[in-house]
């Protein structure tokens, strides 16, 4: 089987900092992959070569077999490739409407739409209403209120449920759950296996081993700015995933690289 | 061996079985006052409309002269140019940024629309489409050196402005185009001068434009995508661009469309002074005057929020205090003296009901 | 190094009467074979470019200096050191302060420029004199000298009491309605007109700093409806004079930039060729390059040439 | 025991929105106090509360005994309470030195420091350092590296490093572990049993049930807007008390109030 | 019962046994450029340093009086005005505020010291000292305004500006005194007017003060806690404030040290100019073009980053480009405009290089 997405040598320099080097990558369709490793491994950093918010110093891009070399997340969006930034880049003043449909907004029907390209806000409040409600996070009590008034796992929420109503081809996730409560984490894994239901594979960036491992088809270890291997679940327990990260062990067949 | 995540996971979440799903809901009393906070905060254009009440208040019971008909189509008349200016400069502020050469193109482009006319014998009704094109060009210029080339919005506008201004005496070598000449040759020119005069108020036609061109911004910022696009811009850049907004295209977009307002403001300037005039104080006073009536309407200079309607009151509260002083008598001194004391205290009150409403 | 140097140094160079002057320089300096360089102050009162200027001059190595200074005192010390160093220093248009300062001045009177005008308005309304309602439409609030001098001299001419004679604004003769200022442009006096109208709609005497206020000021009448009312300005510009023609400005005191600005070359042009520094008119202190009040409704006792000869005299 | 912080009646609305609703609180002297709850419960706006970053509608609060009210978070750092927030509060542009130190800068020794007010550079960054190595965070390369240059997880360790090096009286941490690795994270909450053996009690919000029934001596369990009840987690499983702060089960003597 | 707990995270963390604690280090090819580059990036005000360096050669290319010794004296006194009110606007800068009102603080405080001495015939002395307390306080009411009631900088000092200005006019009833007489009264006026000649060069004392305050307040900046301050505060208000800076006292005392600085100029003034005038254009023009040098100098608009020696290489910069362009002999219009250009090329310069060094 052919990768969905492939890279290969990608190579990222901020200044003096090395945060890519000479990285590969590859994610299966219909998979979830996994990607962990220490803070400041590179793993954002990787995804965000990806997905077109940082332009890489070196390496090639494949999606879908044809080479790509997105320059902004704009195009990479259009490829169908939807990400949820650490950051989780909202406008704080703007309704968590507003922003679920940044970039892609629903225009009225009619010559309203048409002429005056007037937005339809209704449908719009309506859908995002529905999909936080998937989530579980109906406490948000207007769908009118500005993102900045959510807490730090309310806003994480709108931005997962964004990713997952949007991605066509690819969706990345860095570190959804990290601010989320017990209850709004379980809601985001299951979003996460319906995605992956509706044939959609999945980049889950994360530190919860055991989410990880319940539900990653592979892991990708990223280690000092670059892949150190991939490993099934099923093959390996978690301590020697955490063991591998974090440079107590080495799996078989790799010598590390300093 | 996975199955060991499954159990940790499985330890706790056991108790998420039964979880609620109420919505947190917390119910206020809906006390009058209550709402009327509710509504200021959700109104950011509230707050200098009362403030506006107020001054008229004031310089009502101060000054005799000041409710007549007249006095009031006069600041309106006054304010007609601000008003457009300030047009460009709400959409220019609400991405964070800052114009300060709207004055400079609007006589620039005025300049240009008269001496096309004068000097070329084009038509007028063709000069005005150049000046305005030309108007969006300068503007389009800020824009481009703004969004590609990343500089900041200040420095360039700084840049423009001088420039234009330059670019404007040289080119019209300082020459004034009188107005009975242009009544005669070029009518068009001065279209936004004519008036309709209901019951002997004259209301000029630049007064209907200003007022549209508030009422048409504030619906396209408000309900369509391309103005949401100006506030997420203005709002957190870096998070826009993620988010999938073309933030380049949009800034140059948002200093086109500026330019081309300026344009118009240059056009109205035409007819409502009669003559064209390189040196028109609007060339030096009209950004500080434009941002002045954009900040007393609640509009931040960060960017991302506030109002153009905001704008427009804001504009006008400085034509009341100005003609009101005037009214009440100062000498010209103390009115300037007034009012920089006025804005401070018209932007005091926002901040305080704001803080009050919560 | 045979060409000599010249600088001119005027107080902006977008108020048209200073654009002529510069233009009339030129034209002297290419006749003469000398190198003239311009500056001038960013806006109206701007003393400090002036010194900038007088420094660049110094350090240019010109052989002489034009200005026509912002701010008449506090110019002295400049002009002071580039005499110190060797440069010959003319004061045009408005003499400073000592007026010795300067190696010689061509100027115009600026306080007679009012004065006739203010002479003229008194005349034409005859015994309504004692009852008119008059605008005064100044420069800016920094009130620089020319300013002052305007005001003042039409105030004097029209018999009202100027109180402290070096500042406008501190009459309290009832006549006038109020001062406003205009920056001496179209736009300025527009709103100011409107704005002494809102307040008293019977004005009829109307004060102008320069001609371009005046034209500002005669659209918010003719907005009113009020096309008699009297305008007088200062300047002589050509579109002024036309103005005056057309009856928009009932009359205006003529000055002549142009002249200053050519005999000033040709001082300095005969300065650097022998030595000799020109000499001042006789009875004066300074080089008087005169004023004229034109108006084709010439009135007793107060001097004025008419719009064909104020025509063939402007100055652009 | 008296307790060591107290707090009755914390009421906080923002606008429509009520954080904290009628909230009692208790920290006893030497514990570590986890606080559990939903996402938008109110946890982060009861620590603000407590720490002068957001001044309470109505409420009091005892510090030791007496009463305090504290304006600004200066006030309560003075009084020797240190916090870490949800959203850091760093200085993005700054080093990870000045950071650390930001408000209570060292001067160098001598007429250097008394008269010329100089910094002591030199030890404030050895002290940064040596307080960086104990949280495991060496892989930051350059203390004088700005902050906005970190990976988020070093962000966190920076801000964490910075509270247990200065709290004297009671640390609070808001989600400390959010955005930290496995390693980090053990790192992190070894710091925690170091500030606990040194006598300072701990206030823990943390979404991680594991770390916080490992760590914790009592848990806050926090739900729409007010506690719900403190339970030991020597009496009760993760389950109930996931249960009871998701609202699934209620804790014995306990009616929900809605 | 929490032993689960344990057991949990026991699961997995076992792998962290001999975990590496080794630095992750890259090691870059360390040439000649990258050094550069790197050096760049350290140095925010040696991008200036070099705008400046190459207009240097230009212009000394073009004219040939430019590398005169006195030329070059001439064009550090021509700036050294600009450069204190530039120290002002610095630090205010570095707060993410900005301040329209320093060139009329500075206006008139020369004003106030002038008249205390000649209108209430207070010694000289004094009057300096009484300035100097007068301009502070100016500042610290821009300072209060602007923290105790949280109005916007750019809105506050609009207002001040006008107010001071028209003060000053009031207050001076617009009379310039005579240079003539303050050297015989009060020569104290005029201390920074004062000059040393080695060599046959002149350079005055007020080209000293400001290189001292310039170097005084890099200091500051750069090794006090309270410059550390003030940068946090505007990095990120909101995190300063939670990190436990002052924010409030450190914005007022920014803008009224701010005020000192501009009272300062306003002394330099007078022995600059020799008179003192309510009319000196400092008044109108003081805050562009400080803003202007702080800009040019690399200081961002939006708060804490940038250094003030940046600030002074670009008041040089603009005073290079004046004094060049004058004995080039372009005419005032085309100065203008070659100066609005250069200003939006510099900065273009900036940036681009610091893209390069990334
Ligand atoms: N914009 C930037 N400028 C400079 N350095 C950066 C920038 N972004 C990231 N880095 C550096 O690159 C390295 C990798 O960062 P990255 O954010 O990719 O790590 P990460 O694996 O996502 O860590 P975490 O798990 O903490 O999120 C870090 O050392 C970081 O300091
Ligand atoms: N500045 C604010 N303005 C308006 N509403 C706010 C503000 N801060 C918090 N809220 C609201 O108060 C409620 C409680 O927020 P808080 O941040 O205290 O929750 P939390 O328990 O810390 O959640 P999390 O676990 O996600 O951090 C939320 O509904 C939030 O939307
Ligand atoms: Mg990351
Ligand atoms: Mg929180």
């Amino acid at each position: 089987m052919e990768p969905i997405l492939k890279a290969r040598g990608l190579t990222k320099r901020y200044g003096k900092v090395t945060a890519l080097n000479d990285c590969d990558f590859e994610l299966m369709p219909g998979e979830i992959l996994a990607v962990i490793g220490d803070n400041g491994a590179g793993k954002s950093t990787l995804i965000k070569a990806i997905s077109g918010a940082v332009v890489p110093d070196e390496g090639q891009i494949w999606l879908d077999g044809q080479e790509v070399a997105f320059r902004t997340p704009i195009e990479a969006r259009a490829a169908g490739i939807e990400t949820v930034y650490q950051t989780l880049a909202m406008s704080p003043a703007l309704s968590i409407a507003d922003n679920m449909f940044m970039g892609r907004e629903l225009r009225a029907p009619g010559i309203m739409g048409s002429l005056f390209r007037k937005l339809d806000r209704p449908r719009m409040e309506k859908f995002a209403r529905e999909k936080l409600t998937e989530l579980g996070l109906m406490t948000i009590q207007n769908i009118n209120q500005a993102v900045e008034t959510l807490s730090g796992g309310q806003r994480q929420g709108v931005a997962v449920a964004r990713a997952a109503a949007f991605g066509s081809k690819v969706v990345i996730l860095d570190e959804p759950t990290a601010a989320l409560g017990v209850k709004e984490s379980r809601r985001v894994l299951e979003l996460i296996r319906d995605v992956k239901n509706r044939g959609i594979p999945i980049i889950l960036i994360s530190h919860n081993m055991p989410h990880v491992f319940e539900i990653a088809d592979r892991i990708h270890i990223h280690r000092l700015g670059r892949r150190l291997c991939v490993i099934k679940p099923q093959d390996y327990s978690m301590s020697d995933a955490v063991a591998f990260m974090t440079g107590a062990k080495l799996p078989e067949g790799v010598t590390e690289v300093a | 061996m996975s199955n060991d995540a499954r159990s940790v996971s499985g330890s706790y979440e056991a108790g998420l079985k039964g979880a609620a799903e109420a919505v947190a809901e917390f119910h206020e009393p809906e006390s009058a006052l209550k709402k009327l906070q509710h509504w200021l905060h959700q109104t950011p254009s509230a707050v200098p409309m009362i403030v506006l009440v107020v001054a008229l208040l004031v310089f009502g019971a101060l000054a005799d002269n000041f409710f007549k008909a007249g006095t009031l189509s006069t600041i309106l008349q006054q304010i007609a140019i601000v008003g457009i200016l300030g047009c460009a400069q709400t959409i220019v502020v609400l991405t964070a940024g800052i114009d300060l050469s709207v004055g400079a193109i609007a006589v620039f482009s005025s300049v240009l629309m008269g001496q096309i006319t004068f000097r070329y014998g084009v038509p007028a009704e063709l000069s005005i489409v150049i000046g305005l094109i030309l108007g969006t060009a300068m503007g389009a210029l800020n824009g481009i050196l703004i969004a590609r080339l990343r500089l900041p919005p200040f420095i360039v506008t700084l840049g423009t402005w001088q420039i234009l201004l330059a670019a404007n005496f040289i080119y019209s070598a300082n020459e004034t185009i009188r107005s009975s000449d242009i009544a005669e040759q070029a009518a068009a020119l001065q279209f936004w001068g004519y008036s309709i005069n209901p019951g002997g108020v004259k209301i000029l036609y630049a007064v209907f434009l200003m007022i549209a061109l508030v009422a048409i911004m504030a619906y396209v910022l408000r309900h369509t995508a391309w103005g949401r696009h100006v506030y997420a811009t203005g709002d957190d850049p870096a998070a826009a661009e993620l988010a999938g907004v073309p933030t380049k295209k949009v800034l140059v977009q948002v200093y086109a469309l500026a330019g081309l307002f300026c344009a118009i403001a240059g056009w109205v300037m035409i007819g409502r002074f009669g003559s064209v005039s390189p040196t028109a104080s609007t060339g030096q006073l009209g950004n500080i005057q434009s941002i002045t009536a954009v900040v007393i309407g609640g509009i931040s200079l960060f960017g991302g929020r506030g109002s153009i309607v905001g704008m427009f009151f804001g504009a006008l509260i400085v034509g009341v205090f100005e003609m009101g002083l005037r009214l009440v008598g100062t000498d010209p001194q103390w009115t300037f003296f007034l009012i920089g004391a006025l804005i401070i205290f018209a932007v005091a009150v926002d901040q305080w009901i704001r803080k009050v409403a919560g | 190094q045979d060409a000599v140097s010249a600088c001119l140094i005027t107080k902006t160079d977008t108020n048209p009467f200073f654009v002529k002057m510069k233009e009339g320089a030129e034209a002297k300096a290419a006749e003469l074979g000398v190198t003239l360089k311009s500056y001038a102050g960013k806006i109206d009162g701007d003393h400090e470019s002036q010194v900038a200027a007088i420094e660049a001059c110094v350090a240019d190595g010109a052989k002489g200096i034009l200005i026509t200074a912002s701010d008449t005192k506090a110019i002295v010390d400049s002009v002071k050191a580039a005499r110190d160093a060797g440069v010959l220093v003319i004061a045009l248009d408005t003499p400073l302060d000592p007026i010795d300062a300067a190696d010689a001045t061509f100027a115009t009177d600026n306080f007679q420029a009012g004065l006739l005008i203010g002479q003229w308005a008194k005349a034409t309304l005859g015994d309504e004199a004692a009852n008119a309602k008059i605008a005064m439409l100044d420069l800016g609030i920094s009130q620089p000298s020319v300013d002052v001098l305007r005001d003042q001299g039409f105030l004097t001419g029209f018999g009202i009491d100027t109180k402290d004679i070096a500042k406008w604004g501190d009459e309290d003769d009832p006549r006038i309605v109020g001062n406003e200022v205009t920056a001496g442009n179209e736009e300025g006096g527009l709103k100011a007109m409107e704005a002494l109208l809102a307040k008293d709609a019977g004005i009829n005497v109307v004060y102008t700093i320069n001609e371009p206020s005046a034209a500002g000021a005669f659209e918010a009448l003719k907005a009113a409806g009020k096309e008699g009312v009297l305008i007088v300005s200062v300047d002589g510009g050509c579109p002024g004079v036309a103005d005056v023609k057309d009856g928009v400005i009932g009359a205006t005191s003529q000055q002549y930039p142009l002249m200053m600005a050519s005999l000033g070359v040709e001082a300095i042009a005969k300065y650097a060729a022998d030595g000799t520094k020109p000499a001042p008119t006789e009875g004066k202190d300074f080089f008087d390059t005169g004023v004229a009040l034109v108006t084709d409704k010439p009135v007793e006792g107060v001097e004025s040439i008419d719009t064909a000869k104020g025509t063939e005299l402007c100055w652009g």
